[in-house]
C-alpha cells in the first residue's frame, strides 16, 4: 500500500456496507441499529449534534469497538482484515512522549528507514518542519492535531478517517489540511470525515451522512443536503437550534 | 531465652506441659543463639537463661546479671560427615586427633562461627589441635554464620565434616548421606547451665516464675523428667545437676 | 510432592496448631498493612502534588527505605521495646503487636514511594484542572486517592506481600514463640533449621495458597468495581 | 550512637572483609536485579496490553508472588542445585551465583506485577492510537517500556531494595559463608545472632547508605534525562 | 463571590495589565515581550495563527505559567491573590474519573451542600441532565467540552478564561454556550476567549486582541478589526492565508 494510488484504480475497500449496527452502552443504545451503504469514492462528510454517535461509528469502522449487534463489511473485507488499509485522525489526538519527528518515525518506521526525507516532507505539509525536534506533547493544541494528521497520511491509506481533524486549528491551517485531504482523495484514497463546520462540509463533501441520536437519518450527495436537507432535524441542526 | 540446639532438640515440647502440669507456670521459649540469648537476657528480656557455654555464663552471674547459675543437664557432641568418611576419622583417636585429620584430609569443616556455645566449643577443639583455620577461612574451613540446623544444612549438601550437638543431630531431617563419623569422647560432653535473670536488676523480671521453673528443673521430678526424654529410643540428655 | 501433601494433609485434618499460625499471621500482616496504608497512601499522594524544598529528596528516601533490610527494622524496633528500651515499660516485646509495628514500619516506605510514583502520573493530567478549580491540601489528596484507587490497589498488594512474607523481623521482635508469636515465615525457618525441609516447603506453598486468597478478594473486587462503572 | 561509630571505623579503616562483603551484596543484587529487569518488565507489559484468555489469572498469580517467601524462595533454589537435585551437576549451590539466582526468582514478580499496573494506566491513553497504527507485539512492548521509562524505574527500584534488603533466600542457598558467599544482610544476621546488636544496626547503616547510593544515581539520572527532554 | 455581580457593580480585576511578559521554551522565545492592557469590561476575543501563544498567554493570566520576564496585575492583585476569582476552561477538558454530577460537585463542595439543586440547573444549561449519572470520561467531545464550562460557570468567577471551549460543539451547542457566555458577562464578569471561529468573534467580541508568534500585534474594537485589520498578518489570518 506504499505504492501512490490512482483515482482511476478501484478502491479495494469499496462498498462499505454497515447494516444493523447497534451499540448499547449502560442502559441507552448509543449506536441503534445503523444501516448505511458507502459505495462512491471521494469524501463523505458525516454531520449530527453531539452525542449522536459519530465518533461511535468512526471507531466502529476502524475496529476499535465490537458493535453488540449488526456487522460491517469493507469491500470484500472484514473490519479486521481492512485495518492495514485505514487510518485514522482521532478527536483527541494521542501524541507518543518523543519528539515530533520521532512520532511521524515510529507510525512507519519502514519509511523511516527507506527515505527519511519523506519525514521530513510529511512535516513540511502541515509546517511543523522546524518543530522537528521538539517534544511533541508540547505542541499547542493545533499543532498536535496536524501532526496526528500527517502521521495518519504517511502511508497513502485506503480508507481515511478523520474525527473532527480540523476543530481547533486556524483558517490557514484548515484550508491546508483540506487541501491535503482533497489530494489524498484524488489519489483514490476513501475519505470519512466528522465536522461541525459548515463551511468545511460545504467545500469538501462529496455525500453528507446526518446522524442524530444513533441513527442515520439522511444520506445525500452534498449540494442536495445543504440546499435541501430532507429531515427537520437536519434543517434545524443547520440552522443552529437545540436538538433534544 | 534458650539456644537454639535445645529448641530443635524438641526437649521443650516435651518439657514444659509436664511443668505446666506439676507448677501450672506457662513457659515461653525464644530460642536463639547463646550469644543472642546471653546479651538479649543481659537486657532484661527474659527471665531464665539455659545456655551452654559455661565461662561466658559465669561472667553473666559474676556480672550481677543473674540470680547465681546452676548446672542443669548435659548432653554430648558428635561429629558427623558423609559415611565415606574421607578423611577417617573413625581410626581416630581423640577429638584433636579428628580435627586434625580433617585438615590433612582436606576435607572440608562446616562450622557455625555464631559465637554459640556450639562453636565456642569448636574454636576450643581448634586450638588444641593447634591449627589455624583462618587460613582456610572459605576454602575448606566454612563459616555459617548460622544456627546448628543451617549449618548442618550446609555441611550436610557440601558433605563436610560438622561438629553438632547429639540431640540436634538426632532430630535432624536432612541427613542426606551423612553420617556421625566421631563420637563418645568424654571432651565433647556439652554442660548446660539454668540462670534465673537477676530480678534486682530488671524489676519487671517475673521472680516467682523463674524461680519455680528454675526449682523445677533443678528438683527430682525436674530432673527424671529431663533424662526420661528420648528420641528414637536414645536419651539425649542426661541430667546432673548438683 | 509429599511436602504438599504433608501440609494439605495438616489442612484437611483441620490441625489447629497450623490454623493458629495461619491466622496469626495474616492477623499480622494486615493490621500492619492497614496501618502502613493509612500513612503510606497519603503520604505518597502528598510528596507527589506539593512542591516544597527537599520533596525530591524524601522521595528518594522513601525510595531507599523500600530496601530497608527487615532484620535491622527488627532489631530497631526491637531495642524500642526491649525492658530496657524506652518504651520497654509497655511490654510489648514479643507480642504480636510487636511484630505489627515491625511490619508497619518495614511497608510503610514500599507503600509511599510507590503510591507517590502512580500519584505522580495522575497529577501530570489533573494538576492545572486541581490548580484552576483551587483544589489542594487534603481535598485533593482525598480526590487523588479516589481517582487512582485502581492502581493504588497494586501498591498495596505489594506491601502486603512484603509483610506476610518477611521473616528477618518478625523473629526478632516476636521470637517465633509457639502458641504465641509464631506466624507461617517464622514455623517456615525453624522446619528448614530442623531439616524438614519437604513440610517447609509445604507451609510455603500454604502460604502461598493465603496470599492468592487475599490478592483474588482484592483484585476481584476491583474488577467487579470497575465493570460496574463503566458498563 | 556508637553502632554508626563502629560501622564508619570500619569503613574509614577500609576494612577489608566489609568491602568484600558490601561488593558481594551490591554484586549479587544488581545481577539479579538485572536479570529479573530483563524478565519482568517485558513480561507485565505484555500481560498489560494483551487480551488473552487467562491474563487476569496471571497477573493475580504476579501479585500473589510478590508475597512469595524468602526463605520458601531459597528452599526452591536449594532443593534445585543440591548435589540431589536435578540442577545439582552444576555445583552451584552456596556459590554468589546461586544467590543471583534465588533472588531473580524472588523479585522477578515484583517487577512484573509493577510494571504491569504503570504499563496499563498507559495503555488506557495509547491502546487507540497503537491500534490505529497496527503496532503490536513486540513493537508495541518496546514502545511502551520506553514511554514509561520514567514510572518504570521505581518498579525496578522496589525490586532493587527487596533483592538488597533479603536475607531469608540467600543465606539457604549461599550459606552465608564467610569469604565466599557472605553479604551484608547474613552479615547482620550473624551479628544479631551473636547478640552485636550495635554493630549489625551499624552494618544496616551501612547498608542503607548504599542503597541510598545507588537510588541517588537512578534517580539522578531520571531527573536529569526528564529536565533535558523538557526543557 | 457567590453572590450576582452586575454590569455596574464595577469588576475587581480590571484593568489587567501585561507587561513585557516574556516566555522562553528550548531556545525559542515562545511569549516575546507582550504588553497589553485590558481595561473594558465585557468580552475579548483572542485570535492568531496556531502556536502563536494564545494558550500560553491564558495560562500566564491564570497562573498555571510563571513567565520567564515581565508581570501582570490584574486591578490591585497579583496573578496568584485573584485566583480564586477566575476560572478557566482547558482547550483539552479534563474530567476527573466519576460521573458527571460528581464532577460538578466536586469542582463547587459549597454550592453541592447548599443546594445540589443548582448543579442540575448548571447541567440543564448544558443540556446534560439526562447524563448526570454517566462516567464523565465516556461523555462524546461536544458533551465533555460543555460538562467543564459548567464547571468553570458554577461559581460566577470575576474573570473567565476559555480556551478554545466551542471548538469541538456543534451548531446548536454553540450558540447556547455563546448566550451563557453573554449573560454572565452580562452579569459583569469579565471574558476572555480564545477562538479561530470568526463567525464565533462576531457574535461575542466587544475587542479583539491579535497574536502572532508570541507578539500582541493588534487590539482593537470588534468592529474595526473584522472590517480594518491593522496588520497585514491579521488580515492575512482572516483571509485564511498561510502564515509562515
Ligand atoms: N464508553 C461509553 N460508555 C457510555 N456511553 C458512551 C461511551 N462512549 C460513548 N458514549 C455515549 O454515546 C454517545 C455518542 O458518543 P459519540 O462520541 O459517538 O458522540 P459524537 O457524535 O462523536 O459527539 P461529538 O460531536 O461531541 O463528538 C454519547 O452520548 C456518549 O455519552
Ligand atoms: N512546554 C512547552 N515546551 C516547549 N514549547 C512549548 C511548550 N508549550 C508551548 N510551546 C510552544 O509554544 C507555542 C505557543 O503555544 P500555544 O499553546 O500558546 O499556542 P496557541 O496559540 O494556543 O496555538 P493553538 O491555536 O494551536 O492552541 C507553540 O509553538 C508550542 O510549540
Ligand atoms: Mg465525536
Ligand atoms: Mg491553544
Amino acid at each position: 500500500m506504499n505504492t501512490l494510488r490512482s483515482a482511476n484504480m478501484p478502491n479495494s475497500l469499496l462498498p462499505i456496507r454497515i447494516s444493523d449496527l447497534g451499540l448499547i452502552k449502560g442502559d441507552r443504545a448509543v449506536l441503534g441499529g445503523v444501516n448505511l451503504i458507502i459505495d462512491e469514492p471521494g469524501i463523505t462528510v458525516i454531520m449530527g449534534p453531539n452525542g449522536a454517535g459519530k465518533s461511535l461509528l468512526l471507531r466502529s469502522l476502524h475496529g476499535l469497538i465490537t458493535p453488540d449487534q449488526g456487522f460491517i463489511t469493507l469491500g470484500s473485507l472484514t473490519v479486521a482484515d481492512s485495518r492495514n488499509e485505514q487510518a485514522m485522525v482521532f478527536q483527541q489526538p494521542v501524541l507518543l512522549r518523543r519528539t515530533v519527528l520521532q512520532n511521524l518515525a515510529f507510525a512507519a518506521p519502514k519509511i523511516a528507514k527507506t527515505n527519511p526525507q519523506r519525514l521530513i516532507q510529511a512535516l513540511e505539509s502541515v509546517n511543523l518542519a522546524d518543530r522537528a525536534a521538539q517534544p511533541a506533547r508540547m505542541l499547542s493544541g493545533g499543532e498536535q492535531q496536524r501532526l496526528s494528521l500527517a502521521r495518519a497520511l504517511l502511508d497513502e491509506p485506503a480508507l481515511l478517517l478523520l474525527d473532527e481533524a480540523t476543530a481547533s486549528l486556524d483558517p490557514a491551517s484548515v484550508l491546508m489540511i483540506e487541501s491535503l485531504v482533497k489530494a489524498q482523495s484524488a489519489q483514490g484514497t476513501k475519505v470519512i470525515l466528522v465536522s461541525h463546520d459548515q463551511g468545511q462540509a460545504r467545500r469538501l463533501a462529496d455525500e453528507v451522512v446526518f446522524i442524530s441520536a444513533g441513527q442515520v437519518t439522511e444520506q445525500s450527495p452534498a449540494d442536495r443536503f445543504f440546499t435541501a436537507p430532507q429531515t427537520p432535524t437536519a434543517k434545524a441542526y443547520l440552522a443552529g437550534e437545540i436538538l433534544l | 531465652q534458650s539456644t537454639t540446639s535445645t529448641q530443635n532438640s524438641g526437649l521443650y515440647d516435651y518439657l514444659l506441659p509436664i511443668l505446666k502440669k506439676n507448677t501450672g507456670i506457662q513457659v515461653n521459649v525464644v530460642a536463639v543463639g547463646t550469644g543472642q540469648a546471653i546479651k538479649n537476657a543481659m537486657r532484661c528480656d527474659g527471665d531464665v537463661l539455659l545456655v551452654h557455654a559455661k565461662s561466658a555464663e559465669e561472667k553473666f552471674v559474676a556480672g550481677g546479671y543473674g540470680e547465681y547459675r546452676r548446672d542443669l543437664m548435659y548432653n554430648d557432641f558428635v561429629i558427623i560427615g558423609p559415611k565415606a568418611d574421607p578423611a577417617n576419622l573413625a581410626g581416630a583417636r581423640d577429638v584433636i586427633d579428628a580435627f586434625q585429620r580433617i585438615e590433612q584430609a582436606g576435607a572440608k569443616f562446616a562450622s557455625r562461627g555464631d559465637d554459640s556455645g556450639t562453636h565456642k566449643k569448636e574454636r576450643s577443639l581448634w586450638q588444641a589441635a593447634a591449627i589455624d583455620t583462618d587460613a582456610g577461612s572459605g576454602q575448606w574451613y566454612l563459616e555459617t554464620g548460622s544456627g546448628m540446623g543451617a549449618t548442618l544444612n550446609t555441611g550436610v549438601s557440601l558433605s563436610a565434616y560438622v561438629l553438632t550437638d547429639r540431640a540436634t543431630w538426632i532430630k535432624f531431617a536432612n541427613k542426606q548421606d551423612a553420617a556421625i563419623v566421631f563420637e563418645g569422647n568424654p571432651s565433647l560432653f556439652n554442660q548446660y547451665g539454668v540462670i534465673p535473670v537477676n530480678a534486682d536488676r530488671c524489676p519487671n523480671v517475673n521472680r516467682e516464675a523463674a524461680e519455680t521453673f528454675t526449682q523445677w528443673l533443678l528438683s527430682e521430678t525436674g530432673q527424671a523428667a529431663i533424662g526420661a526424654y528420648q528420641v528414637e529410643g536414645k536419651p539425649l540428655f542426661f541430667p546432673n545437676a548438683n | 510432592m509429599d511436602a504438599l501433601a504433608e501440609a494439605f494433609r495438616l489442612i484437611i485434618t483441620l490441625d489447629a496448631d497450623l490454623f493458629e499460625i495461619l491466622w496469626l499471621s495474616i492477623r499480622v500482616s494486615l493490621s500492619a498493612l492497614a496501618i502502613s496504608a493509612v500513612i503510606g497512601l497519603p503520604l505518597g499522594t502528598y510528596l507527589a502534588i506539593t512542591k516544597f524544598p527537599g520533596r525530591k529528596f524524601c522521595i528518594l528516601l522513601l525510595n531507599t527505605l523500600m530496601g530497608m533490610p527487615p532484620v535491622v527494622v527488627g532489631l530497631m524496633v526491637y531495642l524500642l521495646l526491649s525492658r530496657s528500651g524506652p518504651l520497654g515499660w509497655l511490654g510489648l516485646l514479643y507480642t504480636p503487636t510487636a511484630m505489627i509495628i515491625a511490619q508497619a514500619v518495614l511497608i510503610t516506605p514500599i507503600i509511599a514511594a510507590l503510591s507517590n510514583q502512580v500519584i505522580e502520573n495522575l497529577h501530570q493530567e489533573y494538576s492545572d484542572t486541581f490548580y484552576s478549580m483551587g483544589v489542594t491540601g487534603r481535598r485533593a489528596v482525598a480526590a487523588y486517592l479516589v481517582d487512582a484507587r485502581y492502581a493504588l490497589t497494586t501498591c498495596v498488594l505489594a506491601g502486603f506481600g512484603r509483610a506476610i512474607a518477611e521473616v528477618g523481623a518478625v523473629i526478632i521482635v516476636g521470637g517465633n514463640i509457639d502458641h504465641l508469636t509464631r506466624v507461617m515465615t517464622t514455623a517456615i525457618a525453624l522446619e528448614t533449621s530442623k531439616g524438614n525441609l519437604t513440610l517447609a516447603l509445604g507451609l510455603g506453598a500454604v502460604l502461598l495458597a493465603l496470599s492468592l486468597l487475599v490478592n483474588a478478594l482484592v483484585i476481584g473486587v476491583r474488577e467487579y468495581a470497575a465493570k460496574r462503572q463503566y458498563a
